[in-house]
């Protein structure tokens, strides 16, 4: 079934996913997760900027539904009944109540929004008493003084609570320098000579690269390694020189800045 | 020939910033409140029977005059601020939100939304469409919300109870079983196990 | 029955706040400015015949709606009794914004509230506390705000010169990027522009 591209811009990933599956028909436990990123994907090039939230929640949806499909494809999971497989249904109960009671407020709001265009057709009143009352209004200024006025102006004025972005959940990355030195004071004796990219081929993160080049560096300007390139963008060699006697005790290093990202 | 109490009615509401609640305008002219209810569809009432450009409606709790709305083409081409600039569907969906399940919690919608809603939620607070209206008393206390008169005069209706009941918003029994065809459907040795299932959702969730 | 203009005469100002030149209402109808005068008489003629409570009367330039004059007491029993008699914290605040940084628009005080002060805004411009004083001259032309002799005189103060200083109080940036908002385009000629306004406008506004 062709994916027709509406150009209706969706405002949240449940509407998104609803529509979807709506549209589409599509069955997660057969063709779901491919097709439904593609269309995911091809709907936000429709979008001329990306909302990274919903984007986001977008991925977490479907990482749950990737595990359901997963946990539900495993061999002999029909006739498991266990715990496990009884919190998989109700979480997936969860998602369709949850789908279910947005497609309830997407149209709530259709309707509210049929009644604004409506309402908005009419302009109220407000223009107010005549100037000939205002002697007869009662001072709202009474009993207020220059300096409770300047109070009320710094309480205006001073920051309310700025909402902001909980990262506690995301573990910061914290690498040293000085840790990396140490690791490499074990690895590069063993090794004698090495290229960069195997010395690095188990990290991860760019910023572990980084700093475990920055180590290289410094161990370079102490004459305890050669460095050689095979021309530009070439693959590092490292070559083990030796420490030349004592001193090659990590602490050495220890003004040696940290890294965290 | 109109009366000193319609006569007063109609240079009050001229010069109410607000819609004025019937039990006020009752007060100040020292008539029964049902008397005046009943004044002020009479004058409504004139209004339309001589065609005016205006009309006395009753909105937010209260009477007011207005522009009549077939008249919007020419009131619109003289400046009024703020009143073109239409919310955002997400907007408007987190507004639904707060109307039909107020008090409620910003995290209680975002739970609904499935997104954060802290920008949505500022802008219609920022629009006076909804406001604080109170705290949880459990943990945390969290902020509660409710929707504003603001909000009632946005939707030209007089209060909450005259929204259209949510019920109606419901999806039907295709829309559930679009969705458990989508969530729920198994392929090849799961289908029988399915189908049952698919079947007793059906059953349960049909209005 | 009422012409197509007629009524849209009539709802025009209606919600108008200022009383509306004729050759407002000319250029906006597409009719011309003789023509406007005589059916704005005819109108006024008209609410007088049906014995309103409220008349279109020709003042300061311009045609508005007002009570009628007879019905002063009634509408004096209204303005003690129907409005407030004591200014919010939220009123208060947007009251000292005004009266230390103006010349400022609407949008920045909400801006720094956090809440639409429109409402606000209103009533404090009705009872006569702050007055238009000028407009931003960047796009958008927004009015703004500053205080009037009135409020010097109910304040029981001389100039806004006596006002206590805000002291060493330094807003955070958010604060100070609120308030820039809507002023940055100009410099000097900006601040002589609207200074030359605020004094023509409070003398302007002394009852």
């Amino acid at each position: 079934m062709p994916y027709e591209v509406t150009t209706a811009v969706f405002e949240g990933p449940f509407d998104l996913l609803l529509h979807l599956i709506t549209r589409q028909q599509v069955d997660i436990y057969q063709v779901s997760l491919s097709s439904i990123v593609d269309a995911y994907v091809a709907e936000m090039q429709n979008l001329r900027t990306l909302d990274l939230e919903v984007a986001t929640e977008f991925l977490l949806i479907a990482a749950v539904l990737l595990e359901l499909k997963a946990r539900r494809l495993l061999p002999g999971s029909d006739d498991v009944e266990d715990e496990e497989e009884l919190a998989l249904w109700e979480e997936r109960d969860l998602l369709l109540a949850r789908l279910f009671e947005c497609k309830t407020f997407k149209d709530a709001a259709a309707a509210l929004r049929r009644m604004m265009d409506a309402a908005d057709r009419s302009f109220p009143r407000r223009t107010g008493l005549e100037e000939r009352f205002l002697d007869v209004t009662p001072d709202l200024l009474a009993g207020i003084t220059a300096d409770r006025l300047r109070k009320a102006c710094l309480s205006a004025l001073t920051p309310r609570l700025l909402p902001h972005v909980d990262l506690d959940h995301v573990a910061p990355i914290r690498v040293s320098v000085a840790d990396a030195v140490t690791e490499l004071l074990d690895e590069l004796p063993r090794a004698g000579t090495i290229t960069f990219s195997r010395l690095t081929a188990d990290l991860v993160e760019r910023l572990e690269v980084i700093v475990r080049f920055l180590a290289v560096l410094e161990l370079y300007k102490r004459g305890w390694v050669e460095l050689s390139q095979s021309g530009n963008f070439g693959d590092l060699t490292v070559t083990w020189m030796g420490t030349e006697g004592e001193g090659a005790e990590p602490a050495a290093f220890s003004p040696i800045e940290e890294y965290q990202g | 020939m109109a009366t000193e109490v319609e006569r007063a009615i109609e240079a009050i509401v001229m010069v109410a910033e607000d819609p004025i609640p019937p039990h006020l305008l009752a007060q100040i002219l020292e008539v029964p409140p049902a008397r005046v209810e009943e004044l002020c569809q009479s004058l409504a009432e004139s209004y339309v029977a001589e065609d005016r450009g205006f009309e006395l409606v009753r909105v937010a709790g209260g009477y007011r005059f207005q522009s009549h709305s077939d008249l919007a083409g020419y009131v619109e081409r003289f400046a009024l601020e703020g009143q073109s600039n239409r919310l955002s569907a997400a907007a408007l969906e987190t507004l639904a939100l707060v109307a039909y399940k107020q008090p409620i919690s910003r995290a209680q919608v975002s739970e609904v939304r499935g997104v954060s809603v802290d920008g949505v939620m500022r802008t219609l607070q920022h629009r006076g469409y909804v406001a604080e209206v109170g705290r949880d008393p459990g943990p945390g206390q969290a902020v509660l919300y409710g929707t504003t008169a603001r909000f009632l005069e946005k939707l030209g209706i007089d209060s909450l109870d005259v929204l259209p009941p949510l019920a109606q918003f419901v999806p039907g029994p295709e829309v559930m079983d679009a969705l458990d065809a989508g969530l729920r459907h198994g392929g090849g040795q799961h289908s029988t196990e399915v189908t049952t299932t698919t079947d007793e959702g059906l059953s349960d969730e049909s209005p």
